[in-house]
């Protein structure tokens, strides 16, 4: 099991804030792969990967990153902090 | 080096006074403050969403990193979020080195971590509706100067 | 634009603070300030001289050249002279922007000039004795890159 | 007759923060060496003209630069500011 966080636009999209997914995804792309195939939600959240980030455990990571040991899984926009 | 997380509003004039009045030794002080623009009038507001568990981290990596770099007396970063008027002071970061450079380096650096690096999304609010503000690449490029 | 040149101490925050609430429609605040460091313990103070007649009109036009080539939101500049202990503040820039790129340029293009073109003499005064201090060929260089 | 103003270690090697001269020195140089014949003092402040400036009528200018019309000079060593 795994904690799952959208933020900003991908939280609208999907239409909640966090969930918990069972998942075998070894990386972040084979779960995102999971995900797009659940409902036309998670496609529209994750049409374009370029226009998204992610963290592992709250650290910034790459697309290809495993997914071993982690806890907590976040998507969102390029931020705009400042 | 204190970072401050927070909705509510900050005392900008007692932030800056009480980070110089602590910083005996250094030199130079520099403070940006980023501001809530009104565009022009169309703007009724902001509303920036962060991450909360990552937010604080991302922070003190950006910051501790600019200290060591530029071998700061101290530094500060205060970032609000919520939802913000136009003209209020959405964030703030300051600086103390023993001299100009330093310190204007430093506040540029931790400004373009911040923008790019810290979990924060802004969301512009007008009559016409919402809309999420679009990251940068010019943002993005400012951080290959480093 | 305000200029002020004076013996008397200023309030930092309440500079600041002012000054931002000035400026609505800015979207970025920079503000400079420079201390008397203590080197060590070794400064007991310094004593600034200044050129009354020239001072303003050269603070003035270094300002306004600032305002104009950063397309300014206003500027501030405030500098002191006569005695001063360690860790008081010599001297302050603010200036607001559109944006922070701008903001940040033209306040370390205002330190730049100040420090070289502003007739202002700094003398360290220390239980040995005095010193003027010397201008540094890097304040030289640094006006060359704007 | 011209107000012919010093500063910092200027001032205090001449021994005094002003005084109005009567000049035929057509530039400044001219009349800086009119002042270096005059008394040692002034050959002190004047030594190394590489590590003086000069202002007329409160503005910078060069070493070669005509006193015509001119009613302030200054003579100050490079500036320390901010």
């Amino acid at each position: 099991m795994i904690d799952v966080l959208y933020f900003a636009w991908v939280r609208e999209r999907i239409g909640l804030p966090r969930e918990r997914i069972e998942t075998g995804a070894a990386t972040v792309a084979e779960l995102v792969e999971e995900l797009r195939g659940r409902e036309e939600r998670y496609q529209a959240a994750f049409a374009d990967l370029t226009s998204l980030r992610v963290a592992l455990d709250q650290e910034l990571a790459s697309f290809d990153a495993p997914l071993a040991g982690v806890r907590e899984v976040a998507f969102f926009p390029p931020m705009t902090g400042g | 080096m204190r970072i401050a997380v927070q909705a509510e509003p900050f005392d900008l004039g007692a932030e800056v006074s009480a980070f110089t009045a602590g910083v005996r030794g250094a030199g130079a002080v520099v403070s940006f403050t980023g501001l809530v623009r009104d565009e022009g009038g169309s703007l009724s507001g902001m509303e920036i969403e962060h991450y909360p568990g990552m937010t604080g981290k991302a922070i003190s990596g950006i910051a501790a990193e600019a200290v060591a770099r530029w071998n700061l007396v101290d530094a500060l970063v205060i970032h609000r979020y919520g939802k913000l008027a136009p003209g209020e002071a959405i964030m703030m970061v300051a600086t103390a080195a023993l001299h100009r450079g330093d310190a204007f380096a430093a506040a540029e650096y931790l400004m373009d971590y911040l923008k790019s690096r810290a979990p924060f999304w802004k969301k512009e609010l007008s009559a016409g509706g919402e809309a999420w503000v679009a990251a940068k690449d010019s943002d993005e490029d400012a951080l290959k100067r480093w």
